[in-house]
């Protein structure tokens, strides 16, 4: 029997197995789902506070699955930027389980369709505790066939609930996420079999070592990269992203674009500045950039363009995860510390700016029961939490100060003059005025106050709603405030990106 | 916590905390709210007036949280901070006071009072702010304050407005943004001080550094309403007048002037733009201002739309004396003027709506004759009038004063000759309403009785303007005294040894 | 050597065939054929990248492993497509009944 | 000798999976691309066999054809019936509709 | 309607002709392969890869086919997952769909009925035989649950309404069985060894054939319940009696 103490790297498991237990749980009981999720959400928070505590306190862990070294074993390991991604994974993990809640109960209320609305209950949560445990499972894993894995659970779990409201739109949408997701697991998977040719590892510190710059290295770089840009939906590949977020019930929404996405750029970003740093070249860095920057754009516009408020909110999503492409170009002036620190702080502000404005647009759409943008005057009095979370929230997307985004856009800004690449610059500036345009458009609907009474149809939505999205509007809001803290958590983590493996046969 | 840092932080909470509870009390509950209001803005003005009191005997008064290296969250208190939060302060209680009057029986109160102590807190903020950062925050921080009060109303027509003044401020804000980082990079982290930024890089940086000035002043710029950048004010008069009150004389173009103020003197200060040579380029924008405001307001029929643009004018009295940088008096005039406008302009917008709110007059065509059925108001409204076209003993005068006599004392005759034109103008657009107010005849009844009772108007209306024309008038018969703004600015002008 | 760049080779081509054929059809069942087309070229890649003849030593199990792995995951994929595309094709027809049914209330799908 | 015919196998091997994967793609009859991918999965556990890996040989004859196969199968018999209960609705409510196109040219079975 | 046009429609154009955007897409897909292709050519050494690492740790799996020691023991971690993945389809399509109803109840011949029943057992016994073997020649969990989904699925196609006598729980039980008991065992290794699947030194063999035969069972039915195509009538047992679409009740 071994005794586990506050050192043992064993810990990191729990994010993983914690929500899988919890996602069998739900699917073997069909009485009190919730109450296994919340406990596996507030477990899961727990064991990634103490994954963070451990991580200032030792440095990074290595887990080795089964004792198993490397080169045959797989390791997890946490490093500063996957603990802050665990961190944003629980925290609005923990306020998508209970919105949900909120979100259920509210609709099993309603008389008309309770069959399939206690369906969606019924299979919403073992598919979202399993995505939990994907994405943890994604940010842990250092191995990159285990990352396919991860990558997989990721998106079935993902495409499943996303089909999960049972309208055609959304099922439409779901195929083709779900066929997307695969194209983009494929050509992932045929990175990996080209890495495997020409270094024979699968651990990623050892492919860091191994991988030299040989053209089929590089080639199986821009195959893991086009595949994880597929499901990041950065821009020439971003179609399947709106259908899909737009249509899924609220909560669901918030778990796709809120969280989804942030894996798969998360890898991407591992791949491009820690594992494949060496290889890496300017022209692909800008080219990057510049897809970042008409994703910025391009999804700005289409946002302006909506007509419907849930619509609107997933075309912010592409233009805001532009704002994280657009980092790549500064690698070279502003230092992998710096680029690590703008991509962390911009995907966490995103993450929860973004749950709490689909969380909004969700209570909007169940409260009013459509939520096209030129009839949504006088929720404002109605639902005045949700119009004030949704306010932060887009404040946060506009990056204005004091949210997290700002602190990245400020790092953003500072590489890009510091560089002499003022276009980029100018191009984080104008995303900003046009999420400006986007988000006051709607808001400023919610203030006109309505001709005739509203009608008083609906029952009063639980406050399960309409807090965790106030709640999660105000973290991304005072992220900036607390910037240090996240700071502190990446130089912590930063040793491991320097620290080398001895690589070879055991 | 050190006892500033303690006052600094409550001086922020006792309008913060308010707000808050504001915003979820039910609306109903009336008292509690203005209760809530009053006993937050006197306490403000009491600890507003201790920390005045503390700088003037030189305590130091500072918060500082780095957030990320080279960015720092910094509280400062100096004179000039403290000039700008007592005006802020005191007015706060005042458009308060006048608020709770004017609001009776609207809906949507509690979210009203809400933004409206929040917006104050944010004011309070940028007079706080320490370095160009946190200035920022709370610049940008004060546009979405300000934005649901602006579109209050609910109507497609303040949505307008409203959507226009949002373009206007953001814009700003990113122009603002984006000259904040370039001078980041150019010099590194700079905190408000008396000497602005080392000047060795002069040499190096000069074009890129008027470049950078430029970019600053177009982002508080705008929010001042200097002259390519104003047309967002003359339609946000379709706010309430409280709200009026607010973005006219407390906080919106206040934070526009002070924001040029700070970087005028505390960002680049004085040496540098001497040496820099970008300063007449402020100049020229604050004269242009000054007389386009002036003859635009001419034209205006409007009450609240002539107001507005009488600010467009006015406060570019602010930007044109800190222009005039290597002449103190000059200097002492601009400051002074963000003082004495707010207390002329927030007495002619109280009057304004006093007008609209009692008779429903929103036209000068309709004031006929109007002192007689208000004369209380009428008068509060001459003062302030008056104290704008600059006749003595208001203070108005005393700032164009100082401001002439700067201009004469650098040999800038023309300074004078702006003067004179503008107080011209301020005398053609004025004097009409006066004389149409007073000695005009009621030719038909009031466009829309809307109260009738004791007084004029309700006490609640009545008071606040009365109270400001009567500091109007005080300031200026004592400027010279031991506690008066002039005085103060004068303290501030010594601080930064000019 | 010839026989590993041989399957290799026959991996990457029907991976092409099967991208292609994914992209320009559009009937679903199409779709998902052309997925598991695609997968079983990646598939012959990896097994073919770790083929020994017999008698030069043992051949490594790993992607072997990896394969197996793939291919449960592929099944478990195309099962749950499959039901999504018949799902499709039936809620197709019945949204229509309930769109002519209650014409007046329609709302705007997504594009 | 034994390295020619088996190098001869392979490419007999190669080019009939080639053309049955090029076949399964491309005919315009579903259901007999279903048929042809069911002999494709078992022409690839030959190949499995040949690559030397008996296990995926295995999982790929009983996963990839033998209940692949029957999976499409299953599906197109479903969405078929679907698709006839959407005619049939068609032609009782809703003739505007553009649903009338066939879903595949020929009918099979 | 889009969606019918979308997955119905246009089926056919392609076969007519190739319209420009398809021929540029045919063009960047043949350059892509291309070049893929060359790549591969371009360096046919290949790296060595991990045999010899599997062959040194053989000897403590615990198995002696290498293949299940890699599945199972040294990269267990991944099947682990890999069996949610499994999981997840079924959760996905139950939450999707009812399994739909046989067309019409259609005799079956006493022949195909007797054959049915040989079989099934056969394939059981099969299914057994591979999981047991997988210890030490090709063979494993995958293999032998893929021959009981087989049989599942034989019996659907008899339409023997097996599914419809397994009351819900006992069947997500069933369901769930392999991914707990590995879990369970992953846990289990977890207290006892310090490791996540790090199995106790000797005990390796008879925990990962417990591991297999729970997920061989599991896995068979997963599949053939994917065949099912959907989640089985009675669960959700408290369903109204109206449904969304009342015009195809039959195959919701």
């Amino acid at each position: 029997m071994i005794f586990f103490t506050t050192e043992t790297p064993a810990w990191i498991v729990a994010p993983v197995v914690l929500p899988l237990i919890a996602g069998l749980f739900c699917f073997l009981f069909s009485h009190r789902t919730f109450s296994i999720a919340l406990i596996a959400a507030l477990l899961n928070f727990l064991a990634v506070c103490f994954l963070t505590r451990q991580l200032i306190l030792f440095g990074p862990m290595h887990c080795h699955m089964g004792g198993w070294q490397p080169p045959l074993g797989i390791t997890l390991r946490t490093d500063g930027p996957a603990v802050l991604m665990l961190l944003m994974t629980a925290v609005t993990g923990l306020g998508i389980t209970l919105y949900a809640r909120g979100y259920f109960s509210h609709r099993m209320v309603t008389p008309v369709r309770s069959d399939r609305h206690r369906q969606q209950q019924r299979y919403f949560w073992p598919l979202w505790m399993l995505l939990l445990a994907g994405l943890n499972g994604l940010f842990l894993s250092n191995d990159i066939f285990n990352l396919y894995v991860t990558l997989e659970i990721v998106g079935i779990s993902a495409a499943s609930l996303a089909a999960l409201s049972g309208k055609p739109a959304s099922l439409l949408a779901s195929f083709r996420y779900l066929l997307v997701s695969l194209l983009g697991s494929l050509t992932y998977l045929l990175g990996v079999v080209f890495l495997y040719r020409s270094c024979g590892v699968l651990d990623l510190d050892l492919v860091q070592n191994l991988a030299g710059d040989g053209v089929e290295v590089r080639a199986a770089l821009a195959l893991l990269s086009v595949g994880l840009m597929l499901k990041t939906a950065l821009v020439p590949l971003h179609f399947w992203l709106p259908p899909a977020h737009a249509n899924a019930l609220a909560p669901i929404s918030v778990i796709l674009s809120a969280l989804v996405v942030k894996g798969s750029f998360y890898l991407l970003f591992r791949f491009w500045f820690e594992v494949f740093a060496s290889i890496v070249t300017s022209s692909a860095l800008n080219f990057m950039g510049t897809l970042g920057a008409i994703a910025i754009l391009w999804g700005a516009i289409q946002a302006i363009r909506q007509h419907r408020l849930k619509l609107m909110v997933a075309y912010s999503t592409i233009s805001q995860l532009g704002y994280l492409f657009i980092a790549f170009p500064l690698a070279r002036v502003a230092g992998n510390a710096q680029l690590w620190s703008i991509v962390i702080f911009m995907a966490l502000a995103h993450a929860f700016a973004k749950s709490a404005m689909f969380m909004a647009a969700g209570s909007v759409y169940l409260h009013l029961g459509h939520d096209r943008i030129k009839d949504i005057s006088g929720v404002r009095s109605s639902l005045p939490i949700t119009v004030f979370a949704y306010g932060i929230a887009g404040v946060s997307l506009m990056g204005l100060p004091p949210s997290g985004a700002f602190i990245a856009k400020w790092m953003l800004l500072s590489s890009s003059l510091a560089s002499a690449q003022w276009w980029w610059a100018l191009v984080v500036m104008s995303g900003s005025l046009l999420a400006m345009i986007y988000v006051f458009r709607v808001m400023s609907r919610f203030f006109v106050i309505p001709a005739g009474l509203p009608p008083d149809t609906t029952e009063p939505l639980s406050p399960l709603m309409e807090w965790p999205s106030l709640v999660l509007a105000l973290i991304s809001l005072f992220l900036g405030l607390l910037a240090p803290w996240p700071l502190l958590i990446l130089a912590e983590g930063s040793t491991s990106l320097a620290q080398v493996f001895p690589g070879g046969m055991p | 916590m050190n006892p500033g840092q303690f006052l600094l932080t409550a001086i922020l909470l006792s309008s913060f905390i308010p707000g808050i509870i504001i915003f979820s009390l039910p609306e109903e509950q009336h008292r509690l709210r203005t209760i809530l209001n009053l006993c937050g803005s006197i306490i403000k003005i009491s600890l507003v007036l201790v920390m005045d009191a503390a700088i003037y005997y030189g305590y130091i008064f500072e918060i500082r949280i780095p957030l990320i290296p080279g960015v720092d969250f910094l509280l400062n208190a100096d004179p000039l901070s403290a000039l700008f939060a007592t005006l802020s302060s005191v007015l706060w209680l005042l458009t308060t006071v006048y608020a709770v009057g004017y609001l009776e029986g609207s809906p949507n109160r509690s979210h009203f009072f809400g933004y409206f102590s929040l917006c104050v807190t944010v004011t309070i903020g940028i007079a706080l702010a320490g370095n160009l950062v946190t200035f920022l925050l709370f610049y940008e921080m004060l546009t979405l304050t300000t934005y649901p009060l602006v579109i209050h109303r609910g109507t497609e027509k303040s949505l307008r407005a409203g959507r226009n003044y949002l373009i206007y401020a953001f814009s700003g804000g990113a122009v603002f943004l984006f000259g904040v980082v370039w001078l980041q990079a150019v010099v590194g982290p700079v905190d408000f001080s008396a000497t602005g930024f080392s000047p060795s890089y002069l040499d190096s940086h000069g074009t890129v550094l008027i470049l950078i000035f430029a970019l600053l002043i177009i982002g508080v710029g705008v929010k001042a309403a200097l002259v390519p950048l104003h047309g967002w004010l003359p339609q946000a008069m379709v706010a309430p007048a409280p709200v009026s009150a607010l973005l006219h004389a407390v906080a919106v173009v206040k934070a526009g002037a002070f924001g040029i103020v700070r970087i005028v003197l505390d960002v680049y200060g004085a040496q540098n733009l001497l040496l820099l040579g970008c300063l007449p380029l402020l100049t020229a924008v604050a004269s242009i201002t000054i007389l386009y405001g002036s003859v635009r307001a001419l034209q205006q029929d409007n009450l609240k739309r002539r107001l507005a643009f009488s600010t467009i004018s006015q406060v570019s009295y602010i930007a044109l004396g800190v222009s005039l940088i290597d002449q103190p008096l000059a200097v002492i005039g601009g400051l002074v003027h963000l003082v004495h406008q707010g207390l002329m302009k927030i007495t002619l917008f109280f009057c304004a709506g006093n007008l609209a709110e009692t008779l429903g007059i929103h036209r000068i065509s309709e004031m006929h004759g109007v002192a007689r059925r208000m004369p209380l108001t009428m008068t509060a409204f001459t003062i302030g009038a008056l104290g704008m076209i600059g006749i003595p003993p208001t203070v108005g005068f005393i700032s164009k004063w100082y401001l002439g006599l700067g201009g004469l004392a650098g040999g800038n005759w023309w300074v004078l000759a702006i003067l004179v034109v503008s107080s011209f103008l301020n005398a053609l657009y004025f004097l009409p309403i006066l004389s149409r107010a007073w000695f005009g005849k009621q030719e038909r009844p009031w466009p829309e009785e809307l109260y009738i009772g004791r007084f004029e108007t309700r006490l609640m209306l009545l008071v606040p303007p009365l109270v400001t024309a009567f500091t109007v008038m005080a300031a200026g018969l004592v400027a010279n005294a031991q506690i008066s703004p002039l005085t103060w600015v004068r303290f501030i002008v010594r601080e930064y040894g000019l | 050597m010839i026989t590993t760049l041989l399957y290799s080779l026959t991996g990457m081509v029907l991976f092409g065939m099967g991208l292609f054929t994914l992209i320009v059809h559009s009937h679903p069942l199409r779709k998902i054929l052309a997925v598991n087309v695609m997968a079983t070229g990646v598939f012959l890649i990896l097994v073919a990248t770790a083929y020994i003849p017999f008698g030069k030593g043992a051949i490594d199990p790993v992607p072997h492993a990896m394969v197996l792995t793939g291919i449960v995951v592929s099944v478990s994929v195309t099962a749950l497509a499959l039901i999504l595309a018949c799902r499709l094709q039936e809620t197709s027809n019945l949204d229509l009944r309930a769109k002519t049914k209650q014409s007046s209330n329609t709302k705007e799908s997504g594009t | 000798m034994i390295y020619s015919i088996l190098t001869f196998f392979d490419i007999i091997l190669v080019l009939t999976l080639l053309w049955l994967g090029w076949r399964l793609l491309d005919t315009e009859d579903i259901f007999k691309a279903i048929v042809l991918f069911i002999s494709f999965g078992l022409l690839m556990s030959l190949a499995w066999v040949r690559m030397r890996a008996p296990d995926v040989a295995l999982a790929e004859a009983a996963l990839g054809a033998g209940l692949t196969g029957p999976l499409f199968l299953a599906a197109l018999r479903r969405m078929r019936r679907a698709y006839k209960g959407e005619r049939r609705l068609d032609s009782h409510e809703n003739r505007e509709g553009d649903h009338g196109t066939d879903p595949e040219q020929t009918q099979a079975t | 309607m889009k969606t019918g046009k979308v997955i119905m429609g246009q089926t056919r154009n392609r076969h007519k002709r190739l319209d420009w955007i398809q021929r540029l897409f045919l063009l960047l897909v043949l350059c892509l392969t291309t070049l893929l292709g060359v790549i591969l050519c371009s360096s046919p050494e290949t790296a060595p890869g991990l045999a010899d690492a599997v062959a040194h740790l053989q000897g403590r799996s615990g198995v002696e086919s290498p293949v299940t020691a890699v599945l199972l023991n040294f990269r267990g971690y991944d099947t682990l997952l890999e069996v949610m993945v499994l999981l997840l389809a079924v959760i996905g399509a139950w939450s999707l769909t009812k399994a739909p109803l046989p067309d019409q109840i259609t005799d079956i011949s006493p022949v195909q009925l007797g054959v049915v029943r040989l079989l099934v057992p056969v394939m059981c016994l099969v299914a057994a035989y591979l999981v047991w073997q997988g210890s030490h020649l090709a063979g494993g969990a995958f293999q032998g649950g893929a021959i009981i989904g087989a049989a599942g699925v034989l019996l659907l196609v008899s339409e023997l309404p097996w599914l419809r006598d397994i009351p819900p729980l006992p069947l997500r039980i069933g369901l769930v069985l392999g991914p707990l008991v590995f879990v369970g065992t992953a846990l289990f290794c977890l207290l006892w060894t310090g490791n996540l699947l790090g199995y106790p030194e000797g005990a390796g063999g008879w925990l990962i054939l417990l591991i297999e035969a729970a997920c061989a069972l599991s896995i068979g039915l997963t599949l053939a319940l994917l065949f099912a195509g959907g989640r089985p009538e009675n669960e959700l047992v408290k369903a109204d009696k109206q449904t969304d679409f009342p015009c195809n009740r039959e195959s919701l």
